[in-house]
């Protein structure tokens, strides 16, 4: 598998840590909803089809990045550094939705 | 001249002859035999033993598809066990054993499993040994007696013990088409790629490229197939973008258009080169592949087929056209399509006579009948093969009348003699690695085959793989697939090549299996009957996998290439259902079995990279035992001649407590944390406060995981007003460096923070002791390093024998300690300045187990207590989890469960009979020496306490700290030991820290 | 049906092996049972078998989407062991092995358990000490459980380089006897055939696409095969739990699906009889009756359903797997395959009531549910008879990450790839 | 000052070694700069930390991921999104850089004992690092001056191209040993010369 760091270019599945589901947001760190920090930290979703996730160039730049990939066909449509995605959070509850 | 040799013609080159060995027999063959044509060449026909009922088997195919022939391979006592004798290049000295049978090849006693054939039947094993209800023997135990037997006849070939001494290597290529298959349609594809610009690798498993124009006798662009071929890859070699990969099979097509490919770089050679390896193992990331991997021929199902003399049309034919072998003199030919009139007419010409040909239907193609007719022979339209005669050897074969629509035989049975009978019962494209991804391949009626799946990724199929049988089409589709994947969709790059071939159709007629008395093999290699398919099919294990799973079709080292259609058909067949409402069994990496040696590659007898601090040459030769701890290496003792670890890490604890000790310290994690918003960060990681750190000081920090646990714990130091470095135990050093990256990209990127590993810059060296101070003032310059100017947690800078040094006054001793930083490179200088500046004072040396030692008599926490599983408050740190302000992990930590009150938490033990404790020991209440049970806890680290003079430990125990004072026993049956412990404070040795406050 | 005996088996061969019946029925569905259990792998059947056996409901039926046996069941390396850490797992786990001691018989269906021993590697003092606390554990509970050193292992395994290249000398291990290896198509079979002869229906090809609601409580589910009906419906789909789960609406799990991958070596003659594990990387070994060497490895280690792997891991598995036997060095990789894993919070299962009246669920197995597949389906069929959990599943609750109570054997957290 | 202490003192053995007989393949040594520093600059700020690269090295970095600069004793190339690293035979150039760019422009880091540089050259060049890299080293793709953040197993490494068949490369101190050792090896097919 093949992930095109938008630094680095396409790199090999090796040099990458799985980070995990990315559609979850962390609650405002003083908040206490207990419900919102479950969720947060235990509850994830398993996309069948499109998934945001969250991937480490961790042999390369070592940048966090926001893919799309297939988890039917491991077919990555998008990829972006996490920071930039971070401000875009509404735009990214809304590709989860099936749109992208 | 051996018997089967043809004068001229083929690979092979006839001036030089190669001597080997097959079972402990010198034969001789030539440079481009392979182990199977060199042997027939000589007249072999036995060449293994089949793995259930050890019937005798031959060569059925010429290639990667064979499974009778395999035979072992040795290498001084290195064994290489199950290769195709069809795949293995002769070399001088080869030495190659057969496999499967005692007491030998040809006579072997595990034959007599044929008797019991019926009862060994699919399935047997689930029917039975199930054994007594009671008794000795119940339960599982009798299966478990028979099992033992049944193993002993397990698997085909041998392995050794012995380390292979070979060399295995990967490695990496980048191109713009990979192409696979170097047949017509390959050469094509690669040509035209290469033509085009692109960079190019081609890659077939064979050693010759050409592909069955090295054997097919056709003419193309007015030469002999083999010569256009070679002229093709004569000018591919000599164009710089393209890379030829002979003997290399691609096995493997992963995501991202990467394929896996093995090349057999020396096995053809009696020894590799210097530094050569034995198998190179190529990641290929290709932006296009074109997979020409041509066509599988199939055997027809009928009784005796597995009989030594029985072998496919197309090998035959590359026998006598690719090395100069005839597979008999006498041939029959059996057939269900017309691509076997061909091959009779190649053997013909080389030599051969054919007895017969039959068909099994009744009407052939004219340019059929006329090629029947010019080899002379019988002609038997509209027969059927029924049975072979001969023992280990064909001696002849028996025909009937067939009818091929309703598969009713007719008429008497009659002889025809024979010593080979090659069958065609069609062909199956090679689409393997386009079916790896998991898409359905589809059924084609016409060419009763399995065609390519739609694409999942980046491929352009042509020739044979595609269904397309005739070489023109292989050519055009070669180059039309070649166009496409270079992306020059527009148009011909150049004229194809003129093509001579007979008429001939090798679609055939849908006819798999004669069914006539007698085992007629599906599986040749696991001797799968036609029977056992029915029976599945009877049991209800009727869905191709179910059939696979049931009779084991389709699972030996040739993965059904020849089988897994036939075996399908006639489950079909049974169902009454068309096959491709049958379907066929999912394909799987590696599209042949490969080498594990080539897949651990570089790693094999090197599995991981050792890490070593700038010190570790001056351990060694300080008779340090070396600890790994992850990838590095640390000192556990210095250890004097005859003294016992214990005596040793006692020394060591010892002299530091009362003079002073040293030990290496670089393999904390380091991470400077730099930026304007480094402080803030800081506070929001650890649990206690670092913005008020002031620069030139260190705090102890805590962290937690997101859910509330411990993470790791370490010092921090505010090197400038932006500027950090953060310590981490050595063990979790990688995992919060990735866990403070991802916060800081993630979730917090409006933070000005930069994290940087610099565990490598500094080399670490913490010296402790009554005497550290005297020894360090004695050895610094530019900097005091008294209690004025080195107040505890504080920072210096100076220089030691003129190398810049950083120091902290901080212990993890309990002693008066300090932490001496140097850059890496002089770290080694710095520490041999220490050691001898420490002499007069008695300075030791001293390694894990005395640093274990000390910070259990201090009860500190460590990885053995930061397990993963436990809280802060666990380990008695709740005063350093701030209310002040919101931390990673704050939320989470007081959910119910970690504040239960049955947790086990920190506390100390002592031995009370003066026995060693152990690691991984557990603490119980009751006095039961022989059967303790109901654990409330146990040990997590141990040491005898010179400063106490006891054994003691630190352990997790329920109720904690409320046992205080309270007896308890250490249970630890595997080591056989059960003792009173008492259950004391974590702290052991001044509580106080009046010792490192000096 | 027929019993299976060595005497059966004459008197078929006798008859040409014509008489043999199917080994369990392919019935239609019926509009409504009192039980349906989604997916057909081991613990959706063995959970029909004791729901007839023990329980006395045989009114249900099993839907699978494919072929029976086509999940993990079918795929995995079949390792059956009860050395656990947490006694909530080392309870849990020592049931299952009592019951796979007696299964070939109570199902009459030999399903191969073979307790040849499994054999944790350890490569450092420490790390000896840590088994040590396992295998303590496990003795306090009442399992068996026993440390062994170099040169007994040594002495077990001929074919092992005890100093893992010079790089990770083995210091000793921990040997759990009667732990080993099934059959694994056999288990799934055995108990196919074992609760369809109660009288349960088992549904192949019969994909669950949706479940029917009235309100929160569920009433049965569509299929491709039709609307069935049930007053319970329970899940144990395995690596489609998230997947099926959203289908009833549960949108987010405490689970992540991964693929394991799975190799198979070309047969060799008998080379080792225990299970192996190597303690300094992720490798576990045995030998299947026909002679193939059956290992894997970690997880590859991100989210999917596509049950098959990448190269890493495969490079990974490979060398630890000669750096522990350089004699296999020349034997050659025959297969290699993938299934999907349920990887739980915590790393161990998730087996109760609910999550929606009228639901049960039993998930969360990780790579470890093979060796569960008779005491899962022992306590499923409890929980969903009973409407509450048998002491041995009680701690494999849904709402335990959320409250805190975890049972983590690894000490990883809320990482799912790491356990 | 201080004499600095290689990592590959005892595995280091100058001379030619392997198969030879085609000639030299590769050429290894180690260069020991004076100074590795790592450059990073908050987002928007990157012209800023190029300028002051370009003021203190005298590098002017090209545009673009992995863009970088090598001269006879500087060199200088891109590592990571506003990251770069900056190498100088000559020692102190952390401090120099450290009045170069302020904490509004980016941060300073010292790596000089940290990372160990390599260089390999020769016409196996290329084909040795493949043996390690998954990463396409042909000159189109991986043009002279430019760099990149690789991984081989368990060790990082930084690349920089600095000639047609010549490759610097910094691992991590303590892996510098092993990685060496394992260059060797993998040189051996090929012919190597130590130097
Ligand atoms: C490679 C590998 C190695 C392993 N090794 C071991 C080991 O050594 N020891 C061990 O103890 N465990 C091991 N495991 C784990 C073990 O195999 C699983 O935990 C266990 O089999 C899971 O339970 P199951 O048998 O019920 O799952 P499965 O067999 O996966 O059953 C789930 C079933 O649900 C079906 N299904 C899914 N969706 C639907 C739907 N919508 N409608 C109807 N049906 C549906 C699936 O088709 C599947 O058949 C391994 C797993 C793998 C993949
Ligand atoms: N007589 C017939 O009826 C008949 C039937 C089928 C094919 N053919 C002939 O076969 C030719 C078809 O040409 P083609 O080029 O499509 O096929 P081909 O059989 O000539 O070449 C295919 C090549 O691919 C190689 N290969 C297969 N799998 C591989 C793998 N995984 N890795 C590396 N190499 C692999 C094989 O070793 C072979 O050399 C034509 O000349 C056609 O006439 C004839
Ligand atoms: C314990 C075990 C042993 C296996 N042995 C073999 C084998 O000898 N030959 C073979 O071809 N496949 C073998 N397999 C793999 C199966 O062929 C198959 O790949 C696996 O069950 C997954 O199914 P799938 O590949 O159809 O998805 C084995 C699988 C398991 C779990
Ligand atoms: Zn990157």
């Amino acid at each position: 598998m093949l992930i095109s760091c938008p630094y680095c270019g396409p790199r090999d599945l090796s040099e990458f840590t799985y980070q995990g589901d990315g559609n979850r947001t962390r609650p405002d760190p003083a908040s206490t909803d207990q419900q919102a920090w479950n969720a947060y930290v235990y509850d994830r979703v398993n996309t069948a089809g499109d998934h945001h996730e969250i991937w480490q160039h961790s042999g390369g730049c070592r940048a966090h990045l926001m893919v799309t990939r297939n988890t039917l066909t491991h077919k990555v449509s998008a990829v972006a550094f996490a920071r930039d995605a971070g401000h875009r959070k509404s735009d990214r509850h809304r590709m989860s939705g099936g749109a992208a | 001249m051996s018997p089967r040799r043809t004068d001229s013609g083929g690979r092979i080159d006839r001036q030089r002859s190669i001597r080997f060995t097959f079972d402990g027999k010198p034969f001789t063959g030539y440079p481009g035999d392979t182990l199977a044509s060199a042997l027939l060449a000589s007249g072999v026909s036995l060449f293994g033993r089949s793995f259930k009922y050890h019937r005798p088997r031959g060569v059925m195919t010429a290639g990667v598809d064979e499974p009778n022939a395999l035979v072992t391979v040795l290498k001084g006592g290195v064994r290489e066990p199950n290769i195709p004798a069809t795949l293995l290049e002769i070399y001088d000295g080869l030495t190659v054993v057969s496999q499967n049978h005692f007491p030998s090849l040809g006579f072997d006693i595990g034959a007599t499993n044929q008797l019991g054939g019926k009862l060994l039947g699919a399935g047997f094993y689930y029917k039975t040994f199930i054994g007594p209800v009671i008794g000795p023997l119940k339960g599982t135990r009798f299966w478990m007696f028979c099992e033992y037997f049944i193993r002993r006849a397990a698997g085909l070939g041998r392995a050794g013990n012995e380390k292979d001494t070979a060399r295995y290597e990967r490695i990496n290529a980048f191109c713009d088409v990979l192409v696979v298959g170097s047949g017509p349609a390959g050469l094509m594809a690669a040509k035209t790629a290469a033509e085009s610009g692109k960079r190019v690798v081609f890659a077939d498993l064979e050693p010759r490229l050409g592909g069955s124009a090295n054997w097919s006798g056709e003419t193309i662009d007015g030469m002999p197939a083999a010569d256009w071929a070679e002229a093709a890859v004569t000018e591919l070699r000599q164009n710089a973008n393209v890379r030829l990969l002979p003997r290399t099979t691609v096995w493997g097509y992963y995501d991202g258009n990467t394929l896996a490919a093995l090349e057999r770089v020396a096995d053809h050679k009696p020894n590799p080169g210097k530094g050569e390896p034995r198998h190179r193992y190529w990641t290929i990331r290709a932006e296009a592949v074109v997979l020409a991997t041509g066509a599988f021929e199939r055997p027809l199902v009928f009784p005796g087929n597995d009989r030594p003399g029985v072998m496919l049309a197309s090998a035959a034919e590359r026998y006598a056209a690719e090395f100069g072998v005839l597979p008999g003199r006498k041939v029959v030919v059996f057939t269900n399509n017309d691509s076997a009139y061909a091959t009779a007419a190649a053997l013909k010409k080389a030599g051969a006579g054919i007895a017969a040909i039959v068909d099994v239907r009744r009407e052939v193609s004219e340019a059929a009948h006329a090629a029947a007719l010019s080899v002379g022979g019988e002609f038997l339209a509209g027969h059927a093969v029924v049975a072979t005669e001969g023992g280990a050897k064909l001696s002849g074969i028996k025909v009937q009348i067939f009818d091929a629509a309703t598969g009713a035989l007719s008429g008497e049975p009659r002889s025809i003699e024979a010593d080979c009978l090659i069958v065609s019962g069609g062909w199956s494209p090679v689409i393997h690695l386009a079916s790896q991804a998991g898409i359905n391949p589809q059924w084609d009626d016409a060419r009763q085959a399995f065609l390519p799946p739609q694409p999942t990724q980046n491929w352009v199929g042509a020739g044979a793989f595609n269904g397309s049988f005739s070489t023109e089409e292989a050519l055009a589709e070669g180059h039309a697939a070649a166009c496409q994947a270079a992306g020059t969709v527009d148009g011909l790059i150049e004229a194809l090549p003129e093509v001579e071939t007979p008429a001939l159709r090798s679609h055939p007629a849908p006819v798999f299996e004669i069914k006539a008395k007698g085992k007629a093999f599906v599986d040749f290699q696991h001797d799968v009957t036609a029977d056992d398919v029915r029976l599945a099919y009877r049991e209800g294990f009727v869905s191709v996998e179910h059939l696979k799973r049931y009779t084991t079709l389709g699972m030996a080292t040739d993965q059904g290439k020849t089988s897994n259609v036939p075996g399908l058909a006639i489950m079909a067949e049974a169902l009454g259902k068309p096959i491709p409402d049958v379907g066929t069994t999912r394909f799987r990496p590696p599209f042949s079995a490969v080498s594990l040696g080539s897949l651990a590659a570089e790693r094999y007898g090197d599995l991981k990279p050792e890490r070593l601090t700038p010190m570790h040459d001056w351990h060694i030769e300080h008779n340090a035992t070396m600890y790994p701890v992850g990838l590095w290496f640390r000192p556990m003792i210095y250890g004097d001649p005859g003294e016992t670890v214990e005596q040793a890490y006692v020394r060591e604890a010892k002299a530091t407590r009362e003079t002073a000790g040293i030990v290496d310290v670089s393999t904390l994690g380091k991470i400077a944390v730099q930026g304007p918003d480094a402080a803030e960060f800081l506070d929001r990681v650890y649990t206690n406060v670092f913005s008020t750190l002031a620069i030139g000081k260190a705090r102890y920090g805590l962290m937690l995981r997101e859910d509330g646990l411990a993470m790791d714990d370490g010092t921090t130091w505010r090197l400038g007003q932006n500027d950090f470095l953060m310590t981490t135990t050595t063990a979790n050093a990688g995992k919060v460096m990735q866990h403070l990256e991802y916060l800081l990209d993630v979730i917090w990127p409006d933070l000005k923070v930069q994290l940087t590993s610099v565990t490598d810059q500094w080399a670490g060296a913490a010296i402790g002791g009554p005497k550290a101070r005297e020894i360090l003032a004695s050895c610094v310059t530019g900097t005091a390093v008294d209690n004025e100017a080195l107040q505890f947690m504080g920072i210096v800078h100076g220089e030691i024998a003129g190398a810049p040094v950083m120091i902290c006054r901080l212990s993890f001793s309990g002693e008066m300690a300090f932490e001496v930083y140097s850059g890496a490179c002089h770290g080694c200088h710095v520490w041999k300045a220490l050691m001898q500046a420490g002499k007069p004072f008695g300075l030791v040396p001293y390694g894990l187990e005395a640093l274990g030692t000390l910070r259990i008599e201090k009860g500190h926490v460590t990885g053995a207590e930061i397990d993963g599983r436990t809280t802060g408050r666990d380990l008695h740190l709740d005063w350093m989890l701030s209310k002040k302000k919101p931390f990673i992990g704050s939320a989470m930590m007081d959910r119910e469960g970690l504040m239960a009150e049955d947790r086990i938490k920190l506390v100390g033990v002592i031995s009370l009979d003066n026995r060693p404790l152990n690691g991984g020991a557990h603490i119980v209440e009751e006095n039961n020496p022989d059967e303790p049970r109901n654990s409330i806890g146990h040990i997590t680290a141990v040491c005898y306490s010179p400063a106490l003079g006891k054994y003691i430990g630190l352990a997790l125990v329920k109720g904690g700290k409320s046992r205080h004072g309270s007896r308890a026993f250490v249970a630890d049956p595997l080591r056989k030991r059960f003792g009173p412990v008492e259950i004391v404070s974590h702290h052991f040795f001044d509580p106080e820290g009046k010792r490192m406050h000096g | 049906m027929a019993e299976y005996s060595a005497l059966s088996l004459l008197k078929n061969a006798f008859s040409g092996n014509r008489d043999w019946k199917p080994a369990w029925r392919k019935p239609d569905p019926k509009p409504s049972y009192d039980v349906i259990i989604v997916g057909g792998g081991g613990h959706g059947l063995s959970t029909a078998y004791y729901l007839a056996k023990e329980h006395g409901i045989t009114n249900v039926a099993v839907l699978e989407k494919g072929w029976l046996g086509s999940g993990n069941i079918g795929r995995n390396t079949t390792m059956i062991r009860s050395n656990y850490l947490l006694p909530p797992n080392t309870n849990f786990y020592e049931h299952s092995v009592k019951l796979w001691e007696n299964l070939s018989h109570d199902l009459n269906y030999n399903v191969m358990f073979s307790q040849r021993g499994v054999l944790n590697l350890a490569h450092t003092p420490g790390q000896l000490d840590d088994m040590a606390r396992r295998g303590n554990a496990m003795r306090l509970a009442g399992v068996d459980s026993e440390l062994m050193n170099p040169a007994q292992i040594g002495r077990l395994i001929p074919a092992l380089d005890l100093s893992v290249g010079g790089r990770f000398p083995v210091v000793g291990g921990m040997m759990q006897r009667r732990a080993g290896t099934a059959r694994h198509d056999a288990v799934a079979w055995g108990y196919a055939r074992g609760a369809d002869r109660r009288g349960v229906d088992i549904l192949e090809n019969c994909e669950v696409t949706g479940f029917l609601r009235d309100g929160d409580r569920v009433t049965g589910v569509t299929t491709t095969r039709g609307e069935i009906r049930a007053r319970k419906v329970a899940v144990a789909v395995a690596g489609s739990t998230g997947r099926v789960m959203q289908l009833a609406g549960i949108d987010k799990l405490p689970i992540e699906s991964h693929v394991l991958q799975a190799f198979v070596s070309e047969g060799i003659k008998p080379f080792m009889d225990t299970v192996v594990t190597f303690g300094a990387g992720h490798l576990y070994v045995t030998q299947s009756d026909k002679g193939g060497m059956v290992f894997g490895g970690d997880i590859d280690g991100y989210n999917t359903y596509a049950q098959r792997g990448n190269l890493p891991v495969v490079e990974e598995v490979m060398s630890e797997m000669v750096a522990l036997f350089p004699g296999l060095a020349r034997v050659r990789l025959l297969r290699s395959w993938g299934g999907l894993m349920d990887m739980s919070m915590d790393g161990s299962p998730i087996i109760t009531t609910g999550p929606l009246p009228g639901m049960y669920l039993n998930c969360g197995w990780c790579y470890g549910g093979f060796k569960a597949t008779p005491a899962s389906g022992w306590c499923f069929a409890h929980t969903i008879a009973k409407d509450q959990p048998h002491a041995f599943n009680a701690a494999f609750t849904l709402d335990r990450f959320h409250r805190g109570i975890l049972i983590d054997e690894k000490g990883q957290g809320s990482t799912p790839r790491l356990h | 000052m201080v004499d600095v202490l290689s990592p590959l003192k005892p595995v280091w053995k100058p001379g030619t070694h392997g198969n030879t007989a085609n000639g030299i393949g590769v050429v290894l040594t180690e260069t020991q700069p004076g100074s590795i520093v790592q450059l990073a600059a908050w987002q928007g700020q990157e012209k800023k930390l190029l300028a002051a690269i370009k003021a203190v090295s005298a590098l002017a970095l090209p545009d673009g991921a992995g863009g970088g600069k090598s001269g006879d004793s500087k060199a200088a190339f891109g590592i990571a999104p506003g990251k770069f690293l900056i190498v100088d035979q000559n020692e102190g150039l952390a401090a120099i850089f450290s009045g170069a760019v302020t904490s509004e422009v980016g941060t300073v880091t010292d790596l000089s004992h940290g990372r160990t540089a390599l260089r390999i050259s020769g016409p196996k060049a290329e084909w040795v690092l493949a043996k390690f890299f998954a990463v396409d080293f042909a000159l189109p793709a991986f043009p002279v001056g430019s760099g990149i953040a690789t991984l081989h197993h368990d060790i990082f490494a930084h690349i920089q191209r600095t000639g047609a068949e010549q490759f610097d490369l910094y691992v991590f101190r303590s892996f510098a040993r092993s990685f060496w050792t394992m260059l060797c090896h993998a040189s051996e097919e090929v012919g190597y010369e130590v130097s």
